[in-house]
């Protein structure tokens, strides 16, 4: 038997593998296709404090291994999602992180505060990365000082585990996840999506109704993979793999490259048993491997640079 | 909602800028009613991305049909596959549409554009199997748009159909078919598929004679099972205009909650 | 007949399609696939001012729709280059733009010195954003002071037009874009690769000698189109777009966000002809739209984004 | 180097993991020689990007094939293209084989590893026409990875086998039967291509015995045609080691000019 699962410290998960926030809607979607109990985990979609209507539409455009997308967080609101989902959410046995908006600081706190000490949810997820709410792209994850603010702000206001999920569109993503550390976040996940844009070039116009969106998927995977190798070298916090993972061997190459878990998006479009087949995955490398903690396989990295040689 | 990974191809047949692939899938093909779709996965890597929203255009006991325009990367490629290859799809998928109505034996009209035709036949071949008085409206560019005219002909549909080009069916567009239909005779219900600025003149007139009506609508689809938020448009809901999921709520909505596009 | 012509202000192009640094060799690679006399012009890979080894190899990794490299500009050094190269391809009658690299400022000038007043050589690139060369993949254009000190230093030491290219490893592109602006830069290209990582997941090893590596081909192309329109969009300045540029369709958007040029890169290595494939699509593009001067359509973005109605 | 976007396959046979593909190239097949090796587009679409690069395996007039293993999602791809479809290739294209020299009627060994096979046929074939007493060592994990003897075999060539787990031939490396051969013979001249390790062995072999030779290298390409730099090794250069491009330099060098990778 191989032993899967994943101690983050402030939380222990069945396996690394956690549904993304955004492409697993709230859980229950799923249920038709897998049995969530598998998981290690899932994310939900992002919550504002109120509902929110989202980005007009066209929301999507596929790109060469790629989607962008500019949903503009659609929502039901926290209070909603406490009365109306989260209770049919306490039956599956898996860990429930919730992915917390704001227009500000104080929303964050208020989003944080409703759901503070409420049974069966193991983790907050802090969204201060979305690059498609503000129409040039800015989140507060793209600056150390607002990353530091509102992860400081939010810890104040809960005592649930806080998880802060960073921004790939920076010039130094280890910055940011030194303020995120200090601030008090518990770990980090990396990345969110890259502003990106696409156009009709018949029409001379944007292919998003919001202009710009964020770019996921599978052409994305070698800049995260990079990001949360950088992190894992400079930082000592549990890392969450994000980025393109669509196989059991993308997700272990994220841990090996110091994540300690990871976080599937996009893949669960294409196939909804994403997250179930790329445990199966994992499990079944670690057998052929002779690899009996799959947490052993965390910032497994060598880094023997070939010296050029003569 | 199934996967069926591998769906088999069991003929296939193409048709100027039109393909129809029928596959063997037991799994999927019983569950299946007129309006709703199957995400199709184009080929098993990672390029194209995302699944192809389809909509189910036949069923014959455990086998499906899919008829569709090659408009891109993905239908093409699809388009190339051969009788015995397999496909990956999953479905059937979204709320199709309702009619298992009672029309009270008067006609139903049945309203399609180009490959907008594709779940209609289906459609109309349930409400023959329930001996409703089908009148079947079919419009395109020209003839070349009107690829299911032959087969639906010989299947002894009533079919009326107008081209743009005037090349087959009165010269104009399909609303103008309709007015001139609804002269002499008011149908039950009117069910269309089509472009959507065609969709929304035949609403408006359908709306003016007092028609009621179902629309199947079409939207870039991430994941075709209410995951993603990326197919809404605006849809009244409890007389509220709101974003709403296409693939879940829909494709298929009264005319009366669709709030149609401006025109540009 | 369509004008297919661009006036960058410093440099006339017969059109706007130049072959990207590194991907085009020195030029002559190229002539036996294609007439070198049909393209906007090339940029040769990057010079340093003596040879240089490059990094140790393996140099690239395939990725979805992309192409790492870590190539670390092996090259024969500027000298070397103005006795043999530079007199073959005086031959051709195409802009000949030279790609300029350096340890630090000094070299950069001393090459750019080297260069300067010679024959056949329409304008200096200064490279300014390689990401393979540090470990870290740190460069100029990552921080908007060493960028602006760079470009002013080569335009004190020069007379040839000046176009610096920047890096997408960054927050604000447009800040570096100003600073390059503002130090003199005649034009900028935009964008140099992306930092990535890709590893062996059996060995536990980095894919490229490097360790990291820059990201290019298809998959780029939305965060590269984002980035040349945030520029535009901010800046009155000859803007180079750069960026997964595979056919005449990806160079014209480029255009209607706001280049006024294009370079291609990785597609040359699929399709040696595949800069004159794209002039002709180009030309074709034009025809079927009525449009007489493909400069008319540099900037015709329309950012009319849909408020959402009712 | 000529590039045929649309090289017709004209036959296709699988084995195992090998696959080989002949095509009609007019336009390339004529410059062909062995050692050079073609660039291969695997689909039209933008995945895989990079073109594959292949060794040229035969060449019968206008007429070329290929030979390779399956070893990942492109030679996969290019595996199940079929008879009539086309292949984009570019080539031919690197420094083949000198295989024009005065052997002084002493034999000469070709030396083959696996799928490092595929250039060497066309060599054997190409020495064997200039009447060259060619014997040819062949090794692999197990008879499964020596696709082409029963080809050669069948063909008249001089073939002497090992297998690591001694399911054909003898049991060992293919180092083992050239040092049971060097003893009785020295060859005028060796060509070798196969896995690193085993060319490297070769090679000490071979030059502790005094023995000529030349190897063709493998290395991840960018564009094949000496643009990029992507694909050096270190070669030695007027004594000097330098990174030299394998496409544009090699892919075949001499052996004493190759500086082989340290075992790990
Ligand atoms: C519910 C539903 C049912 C459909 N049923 C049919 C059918 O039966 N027959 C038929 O011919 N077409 C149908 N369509 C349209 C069909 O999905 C598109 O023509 C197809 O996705 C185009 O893919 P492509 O790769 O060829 O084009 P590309 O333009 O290369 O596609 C790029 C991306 O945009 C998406 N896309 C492009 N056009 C559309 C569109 N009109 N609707 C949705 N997504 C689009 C693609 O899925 C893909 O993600 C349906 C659409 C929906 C939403
Ligand atoms: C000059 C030359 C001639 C060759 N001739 C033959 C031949 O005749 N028969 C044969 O079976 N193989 C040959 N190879 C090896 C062949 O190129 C690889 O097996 C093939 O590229 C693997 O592609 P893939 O998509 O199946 O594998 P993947 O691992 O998916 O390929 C990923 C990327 O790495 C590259 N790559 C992976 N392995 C190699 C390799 N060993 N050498 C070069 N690039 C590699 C691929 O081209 C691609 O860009 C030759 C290689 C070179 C350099
Ligand atoms: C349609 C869509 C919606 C998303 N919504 C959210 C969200 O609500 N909150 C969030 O933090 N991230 C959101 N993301 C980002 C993903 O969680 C993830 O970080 C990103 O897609 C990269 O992973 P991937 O390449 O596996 O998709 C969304 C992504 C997509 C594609
Ligand atoms: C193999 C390789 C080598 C490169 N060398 C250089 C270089 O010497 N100087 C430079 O400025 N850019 C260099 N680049 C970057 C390209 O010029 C270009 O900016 C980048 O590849 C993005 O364009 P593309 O997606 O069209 O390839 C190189 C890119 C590749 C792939
Ligand atoms: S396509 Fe994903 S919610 Fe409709
Ligand atoms: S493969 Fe590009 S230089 Fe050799």
């Amino acid at each position: 038997m191989i032993d899967l699962s994943i101690d983050l410290g402030f939380l222990k998960l069945k396996n690394p593998v956690l549904a993304a926030s955004g492409t697993f809607g709230y859980g229950l979607e799923f249920a038709p296709y897998i049995d969530l109990n598998k998981l290690g985990g899932f994310v939900v979609k992002g919550l504002y404090f109120n509902a929110r209507e989202g980005n007009p539409p066209p929301r999507l455009v596929e790109t060469p291994a790629g989607l962008i997308n500019a949903i503009g967080l659609q929502g039901i609101g926290v209070k909603k999602f406490t009365n109306e989902i989260l209770p049919r959410l306490l039956e599956f046995r898996t860990a429930l992180i919730i992915n917390v908006c704001g227009d500000d600081e104080e929303e964050y706190a208020r989003v944080a505060e409703h759901l503070d000490g409420r049974k069966g949810i193991s983790a907050l997820e802090l969204n201060i990365s979305c690059p498609n709410l503000k129409q040039d792209g800015r989140c507060p994850a793209m600056d150390p000082d607002s990353t530091y603010r509102v992860v400081k702000r939010v810890k104040n206001a809960t005592s649930t585990p806080l998880i802060t999920k960073l921004s790939p569109n920076v010039t130094d993503i280890t910055a940011i996840a030194i303020s995120a550390h200090e601030a008090g976040s518990h770990a980090l996940s990396l990345v969110n999506t890259f502003l990106a844009l696409a156009i009709s070039l018949e029409d001379r116009k944007p292919k998003l109704g919001n202009v710009f969106g964020g770019l996921s998927g599978p052409c994305i995977k070698p800049l995260a993979l990079r990001m949360v190798y950088q992190t894992s070298s400079r930082l000592d916090i549990p890392l969450i793999g994000i980025g393109g993972i669509s196989s059991g061997r993308d997700a272990l190459e994220f841990m090996v490259c110091g994540a300690k878990a990871v976080q599937v998006g996009t893949a669960n479009f294409i196939n909804p048993d994403a997250t179930v087949a790329i445990i199966a995955e994992i499990e079944e490398f670690c057998r052929q491997e002779g690899i009996s903690r799959v947490e052993d396989i965390v910032g497994t990295l060598k880094e023997t640079v070939k010296k050029s040689r003569l | 909602m199934f996967t069926d990974k591998e769906a088999r191809i069991v003929k296939k047949t193409l048709q100027n800028d039109f393909a129809a692939l029928t596959m063997e899938s037991p799994a999927i093909a019983p569950h299946c009613f007129p309006g709703q779709f199957l995400m199709v996965r184009v080929l098993p890597q990672q390029y194209p991305l995302l699944r192809r929203p389809l909509s189910i255009h036949d069923r014959i006991q455990s086998r499906l049909s899919l008829f569709f325009k090659i408009t891109g990367e993905g239908t093409a490629l699809l388009a190339r596959k051969n009788e015995g290859d397999t496909v990956d799809i999953l479905g059937p998928l979204g709320r199709g549409f309702t009619f298992d109505r009672n029309f009270k034996a008067k006609p139903v009209y049945v309203v399609g554009g180009g490959r907008g035709i594709a779940p209609l036949y289906f459609l109309a071949g349930e409400l023959k199997k329930r001996r409703v008085h089908v009148r079947i409206f079919y419009g395109g560019k020209n003839s070349k748009e009107l690829p299911l005219l032959a087969k639906m002909r010989s299947e002894g549909f009533n079919l009326d159909c107008s081209t743009e080009d005037g090349s087959y069916g009165i010269q104009g567009m399909v609303t103008d078919l309709l007015k001139k239909s609804f002269k002499s005779e008011l149908p039950a219900f009117l069910y269309a598929c089509g472009p959507e600025a065609m969709m929304k003149n035949v609403y408006i007139l359908a709306s003016e004679h007092g028609v009621s009506s179902e629309f199947s609508l079409e939207s870039i689809m991430g994941c075709g099972i209410g995951a993603c938020w990326g197919c809404v448009k605006r849809i009244r809901k409890d007389g509220i205009g709101t974003w709403v999921k296409i693939c879940e709520d829909g494709p298929v909505f009264p005319g009366q909650d669709i709030i149609w596009e401006k025109n540009d």
